[in-house]
């Protein structure tokens, strides 16, 4: 160390080190014992004997190196502390120590022992030593180990704890088997679901969430109930640590939000995190890519610049939202602009710790206004995400662990594979849904569990011979999966519905006056003509309205949305001109009717607009067919399985484990205990 | 709660404890009223391991995980800085400086900071160690560890689950260790697996318990107090809530019984 | 006044100004809801935010102090021929070098990073099951069995085998009640103890500013 | 990256960590190791890449393009906040030099003060008040539920014990000793033992969320090696 180059070049200023000054005896220890307690005084006992001279302290088992100073020497060579620095206590002893003072010993003299110094003789010839001897209170025993660790006392008990200062250097010590026994065990118990199903033990999660776990099914009611044009935040709070865990519950989260046809914004306060969502997102593309699928970031899905800071960068997300939307994780403006998280539909946090968690509980969740918390966190972290979804009305519920996953995969299965593929928008859940979760669950049809059980193992065990990489396999999907192809138009944020009401007899000469928004950001529609007003809609470059008024200053047009609906965009994000109603209605129905045309087109002048701000990195596919559905369908539930199993034996394992470990170890206590009460 | 009694609340509790922690200091220099903190187990140890630090020319191992200044955590991270400083000072004699390891980069400079200011030798900065968060730290520290053969590790910061690879490597290799975290699942896992333990928000006090100085002892001063009024007050609003709903347990009755805890509070005070 | 003096005056006055603004700020029904009550909680609000973007940047830019110490230190260590230290730093110049030059392709994430970080975090399974099969080892005492029966009925709880079925109700209770009671205990405190040195440290009483 | 390569790669990796479990033996630990420090390393650049694409590019891009501006306060207030954050951060690279050190420590204080008060608006807002609240107020018509209400009752006992198990400053008696009251301590011990049983639930559900983990891995090894 020396040998370096002190590149700091230290200047003491405040605490300037002692200068060196001898000191002998005992005291020498004073300014390193600040609570030497004053040492019983024993009836009998001789008056406390001065330390030696202390050529060298004994040695405790690893040798300073050679030439390097003991601490005795240092200690030694520290100045003396002034009387008043001293506080009370250190005084008496000081006191004490000085009117016990005797004749100095030879030097040379071997280091007294703690037992030697403490304990007459005729204590000393007790049973069981100077600590057995009622005359120590606990607190002074503790004082004698302390002076005896700093004497390095040789009665000290070394194989307390079995430490041993140095680890052996041995090619494989015997202290590491029973740590390999008990690992071989576990992993032999959590290996066998995959190599046979012969080992299935337990049953699978329910398919719909039971009344003990509300919270889970309102999280699925909430996420069910969203319509297309909501923009749900997801905070990716979990790096690859808890990917095992949570990666299955933040894919479904999304596949859910999508399906639904909302826009998911995907935020973390954790640079791994941001990282990693794209890859999530391509897993999802990877596993629709056979229907001609794919999620395109800037239109169905963004993933925001990441939140530094901790839970600073949280509380910077819930104060100056608008400014974190704006950029996305490549450093790219995405065109959002929303004004606070109560813009959200709901906020959906996945979160690998109750920290995580609390720090969303702390720093945002006393702003929200009607915007839900939805939590999805592993097990680790759910008993304290419990304590703070029961005590916050605005944690809506909690979707814990890999079960509950599996629970939620089979409510959305059975919810969008069932169904008849239906034209339109999926029709919004029932608020009601809740309470019929709820009655029917918890007991499933024994028989059909066991026989859809045995099938699955058979196809847990056929999957397990075939080679899939991680993600689901996007060429070999179990046939039973499949969806059903459909037509369903795709919902298109930017497709603004025809006035079909319209009288059709005025329609081809009436001029009429619109406005195309010019902004290369998405820009706001809102119901009143200020920026306080509620965000109706968003719309991008290209989209043109009616005008159907102005504001008195015009600064705000209002515009029609849809019959019966208008809302008002601010003058100076669009350009105004002058159209026949045919042609406009052409135009409008152009844009929405293919639905493949539409977002490519309206991708393309958003991308090209921005200039030297073009996302670099995305490669554009155009969607062929367009079945929300398929993104929450494709799933590889032959795998789920034999790790199901494989968490029952393994906790089974673990419990046993410990269980035993525990014994023995309470029974080597207890009999360490009779054998001392003995003596 | 609505927002606006919040805020008015919160203004109120800030203001009462910027006057506790000044009154705290007050009631500290007055003689006669001797007490004493609790006893921490594991922070006597601290001696012993310095000592033996010292002696076998080994350093410590100063752990701050994942706790940073900046953040929610800024409280706990001072804490720990004064916790650290006053274990640095005890080992101050010796001839290796602890190693300090955190994985929040901002972090590094109260750490070299603290280093500096309690070591008074050169040779800082390389002991001042940082790690990407989390289980990279964790790995990186206890693979680490091997070669650097600390004397102890004392662990007193913002710990996750990735505390349990720290503190078994800590076990493998045969180094005591003291653990204690900011966080549930890090003091849930120091809890089975450390030598000795902390729990909770005797973090903030540790450092009292280290060294003579009063400035941790204000520090739990302050805490007992309001510890005691929130326990007093809540109870007196449980009842007041049990007396809205049971007709047996009129207001009356509510009062008489918050009196008598009162009271019993009262006395049991004047006994300490 | 000292320099001690300047820094802790600096943090004194931050810290009223962020505090009071994080406190009041952005409502205006503090204010009586008159009508310049919102301009007035708006400007009451801005320090607060400014102050806030501005240490989140800092606090972001940290990172930069990070890897400078995290090259000094094994620079240096590999100068006195530690191979753990030159195996970090080709693994850190290898993948900027691999995300420059494949622009921003975070396959090596999900090749490395993530199979790394998994399997140590199942290692921690290992320890775990480990360290509480050894509790009563060191915390041979009332406090130490009462944890070792906690973690055995909660983990049999988890199991889903219709044998178990009391163990499982027990373990709801114990999430439901004591833990729930001691985890609100355990927060408060902190949340407590955050305040009390959180506050202390804004009447520029830390001794990590001061000199 | 082909599929193929990232699943072998992440085989192999996956392995060397799992070596660990084989203890310290020099060969094989050498395997442990590399895994981890490899780790660190590429985790230390990938955080620096994110930070650098999602904040430091965009502010760079900000001031070179007066037209846009990365935030609502506008150009130039970016422009300003971006250039003193850079001069904090340049200071707090400085600290260890040690001069000019009422100024970095000033930065350090201002970093200091301002996480300070977000966590204690945080904890004030976001636990101490919401948490106290749910645990002393009484859901309306509970007192006809009487399981219920023993239940909130000993939630309750439970929070206010285990609180004051956390009581520091006692009598201290002769020894100088912290002694407290025989009641005081009564109440200590029920408080720890919620704090025990809460540590062990945390910690079985912490094993439970690790085994989750594991069961991914061992699933992945298994799925390569077929």
């Amino acid at each position: 160390m020396s040998e370096e180059f002190n590149w700091l070049d230290y200047v003491e200023q405040e605490e300037s080190a002692p200068a060196p000054a001898r000191r002998s005896g005992l005291r020498r220890f004073l300014p390193r014992l600040p609570r030497l307690p004053s040492l019983p005084r024993l009836p009998g006992r001789p008056r406390l004997p001065r330390f030696p001279g202390l050529p060298r302290l004994r040695r405790r088992r690893v040798d300073a190196a050679p030439g390097q100073p003991s601490a005795a020497d240092l200690l030694g060579a520290q100045d003396e502390r002034p009387l008043e620095a001293l506080d009370d206590r250190l005084l008496q002893l000081r006191e004490r120590s000085s009117a016990d003072s005797q004749p100095e010993a030879d030097a040379g003299q071997p280091l007294y022992d703690v037992d030697d110094v403490l304990v007459t003789p005729a204590l000393l010839q007790k049973p069981g030593g100077v600590i057995s001897a009622d005359a120590l209170a606990k607190a002074q025993e503790q004082q004698v180990e302390l002076l005896r660790d700093i004497v390095g006392g040789a009665t000290q008990d070394e194989g307390q704890g079995g430490r041993r200062l140095m680890p052996g250097r041995a090619l494989f010590s015997l202290g590491a088997l029973p740590r390999l026994i008990v690992a071989s065990v576990l992993l032999l118990g959590v290996s066998l679901p995959f190599v046979s199903s012969n080992y299935a033990e337990g049953e699978l999660p329910p398919s719909q969430f039971p009344v003990a776990a509300q919270g889970a099914a309102a999280v699925y009611s909430l996420l069910d109930s969203l319509t297309a044009n909501d923009t749900v935040l997801v905070a990716f709070e979990y790096g690859p640590m808890a990917a095992g865990e949570l990666d299955p519950l933040a894919e479904l989260a999304l596949r859910h939000i999508v399906a639904r046809g909302a826009v998911p914004l995907i935020v973390s306060s954790s640079p791994i995190a941001v990282a990693r969502a794209q890859n999530i997102i391509r897993a999802i593309n990877r596993s629709v890519a056979a229907g001609g699928l794919s999620l395109q970031h800037g239109i169905d899905y963004f993933i925001l610049r990441y939140l530094p800071g901790g839970s600073l960068g949280i509380r910077e997300l819930n104060e100056n939202f608008a400014d974190v939307v704006r950029v996305s994780a490549k450093g790219v403006l995405t065109g959002l602009a929303f004004d606070s998280l109560d813009d959200m539909a709901a906020v959906a946090l996945i979160a690998e710790s109750a920290e995580d968690l609390r720090n969303w509980a702390e720093q945002v969740v006393p702003e929200l206004e009607d915007t839900r918390l939805l939590a999805f966190t592993g097990m680790a972290a759910a008993p304290l995400a419990q304590v703070y979804a029961d005590s916050r009305d605005e944690i809506f519920g909690l979707v814990a662990g890999y079960r509950d996953a599996f629970t939620y995969a089979e409510m959305l299965q059975a919810k969008f594979g069932a169904s008849k593929p239906q034209t339109g928008q999926p029709e919004p859940e029932p608020a009601s849904s809740n309470a019929g979760h709820d009655t029917q669950a918890d007991q499933p049809d024994a028989a059909g569990a066991q026989a859809e059980r045995a099938e699955a193992t058979v196809r847990a065990l056929v999957a397990s011979l075939q080679p899939s990489p991680t993600a689901p396999s996007p060429t070999a999907p179990p046939p039973t999966l499949t969806p059903p192809p459909t037509l369903t138009p795709r919902p298109s944020n930017t497709a603004v519905p025809t006035a079909t009401e319209l009288p059709t007899a005025t329609a081809t000469v009436e001029t009429i006056l619109i406005v195309e928004v010019t902004s290369p950001q998405q820009v706001r529609i809102r119901r009143g003509p200020t920026r306080a007003d509620d965000i109706l809609r968003l719309a991008r470059a290209g989209d043109s309205f009616e005008v159907l008024g102005a504001n008195a200053d015009g600064s705000w047009y209002n515009i029609a949305l849809a019959p019966g609906l208008a809302g008002w965009i601010a003058e100076f994000l669009v350009e105004e001109r002058t159209s026949t109603r045919a042609a406009f209605e052409a135009g409008q129905a152009s844009a929405s009717a293919g639905p493949p045309a539409g977002p490519v087109i309206l991708r393309s002048v958003f991308r090209f607009s921005l200039g030297k701000t073009r996302p670099r990195y995305y490669q554009v596919n155009s969607p062929t067919t367009s079945d929300l559905r398929d993104y929450v369908l494709l799933r590889n539930r032959s795998q789920e399985i034999p790790r199901l199993e494989a968490m029952t034996l393994g906790s089974l394992a673990a419990a046993l484990a410990i269980a035993l470990g525990n014994v023995f170890y309470a029974l080597g206590a207890l009999r360490g205990r009779r054998r001392e009460g003995r003596a | 709660m609505d927002e606006t009694t919040v805020q008015v609340y919160s203004v109120l509790f800030v203001m009462a404890t910027v006057l506790l922690v000044f009154t705290a200091r007050f009631f500290q220099k007055r003689p006669g009223r001797r007490r004493a903190q609790r006893q921490l187990d594991g922070l006597e140890r601290i001696t012993g391991w310095t000592t033996q630090s010292i002696e076998s020319n080994r350093p410590l191992h100063l752990s701050f995980g994942g706790a940073a200044i900046g953040g929610d955590k800024t409280p706990a991270a001072l804490a720990e800085a004064e916790l650290f400083h006053q274990v640095i000072k005890r080992a101050n004699a010796g001839d290796i400086a602890p190693i300090l390891s955190m994985s929040a980069p901002v972090m590094i400079p109260l750490g070299q900071d603290t280093l500096r200011r309690a070591w008074h030798k050169g040779d800082g900065a390389s002991r001042v160690i940082w790690y990407p968060p989390n289980l990279a730290y964790a790995g990186a520290v206890t693979a680490s560890m091997a070669d650097d053969k600390p004397a102890a590790h004392i662990m007193a910061g913002g710990f996750g689950i990735e505390l349990a690879l720290m503190l078994d490597g800590a076990d493998r290799q045969g180094h005591p260790s003291l653990a204690v975290s900011d966080r549930l699942d890090g003091q849930a896992v120091a809890y089975a697996l450390a030598d000795h333990v902390l729990i909770g928000e005797e973090l903030f006090v540790a450092s009292g318990a280290v060294s003579e100085e009063g400035r941790g002892r204000n520090d739990a001063a302050v805490l007992d107090v309001w510890r005691g009024l929130i326990i007093l007050g809540a109870t007196v609003f449980l009842l007041l809530e049990f007396s809205s709903q049971l007709p047996l347990l009129t207001w009356q009755l509510a009062a008489a019984g918050a009196a008598v805890l009162i009271a019993l509070g009262a006395v049991m005070y004047r006994r300490r | 006044m000292g320099r001690a003096g300047i820094s802790a005056f600096v943090a004194f006055a931050v810290g009223l100004l962020t505090l009071l603004s994080l406190l009041l700020g952005d409502n205006p029904a503090l204010f009586g809801g008159q009508p310049g009550s919102e301009v007035l909680a708006e400007r009451l609000a801005l320090p607060g935010d400014v102050l806030l973007r501005l240490v989140v940047i800092v606090v972001a830019l940290s990172i930069v102090i990070g890897i400078a110490n995290l090259l000094y230190v094994h620079v240096g260590r590999v100068a006195r021929g530690k191979f753990y230290s030159a195996v970090l730093l080709a693994s850190f110049a290898f993948t900027i070098y691999w995300y420059v030059t494949n622009r921003g392709d975070s396959s090596l994430l999900e090749a490395a990073q993530v199979p790394i970080e998994s399997a140590l975090a199942s290692l921690l399974f290992f320890s775990l099951v480990y360290g509480g099969a050894r509790v009563m080892r060191k915390r041979a005492d009332i406090w130490g069995l009462l944890f070792v029966a906690v973690v055995i009925i909660v983990l049999l709880g988890s199991l889903p085998l219709a044998e178990l079925a009391p163990v499982k109700a027990w373990s709801d209770w114990l999430m439901a009640v004591p833990v729930s009671a001691g985890a609100r205990a355990i927060l408060l405190g902190i949340a407590l103890g955050t305040v009390v040195a959180g506050v202390r440290a804004m009447l520029g009483q830390d001794r990590s500013y001061r000199g | 990256m082909a599929e193929n390569t990232i699943a072998l790669v992440s085989f192999l990796l996956t392995l060397m960590v799992f070596s660990y479990i084989l203890g310290d033996i020099p060969l094989v630990s050498v395997l442990y190791r590399s895994a981890v420090f490899i780790f660190a390393g590429m985790t230390a650049a990938f955080t620096l890449v994110v930070t650098y694409e999602g904040l430091i590019l965009p502010y760079l891009q900000d001031i070179q393009d007066r037209s846009t501006s990365w935030t609502t306060l506008g150009h130039s207030a970016d422009i300003y906040i971006f250039g003193a954050a850079l001069l904090f951060g340049l200071l707090l690279l400085l600290k260890p030099f040690h001069a000019l050190s009422w100024l970095t420590n000033s930065v350090l204080a201002v970093v200091i003060v301002v996480g300070a008060s977000v966590a204690v608006v945080g904890a004030l807002s976001g636990t101490l008040f919401p948490l106290l609240q749910a645990t002393a107020a009484l859901p309306a018509g509970i007192t006809q539920d009487f399981s219920a209400m023993m239940d909130r009752l000993l939630v309750f006992v439970g929070t206010m014990t285990a609180l004051f198990y956390f009581h520091y400053q006692l009598r201290a008696n002769r020894d100088g000793l912290a002694q407290g009251s025989r009641l005081g301590q009564g109440f200590r011990h029920i408080g720890k033992a919620f704090i025990v049983t809460t540590l062990g639930a945390i910690y079985a559900s912490t094993i439970l969320t690790c085994l989750t983990i594991l069961t991914e891995r061992i699933s992945f090894l298994f799925q390569f090696g077929a």
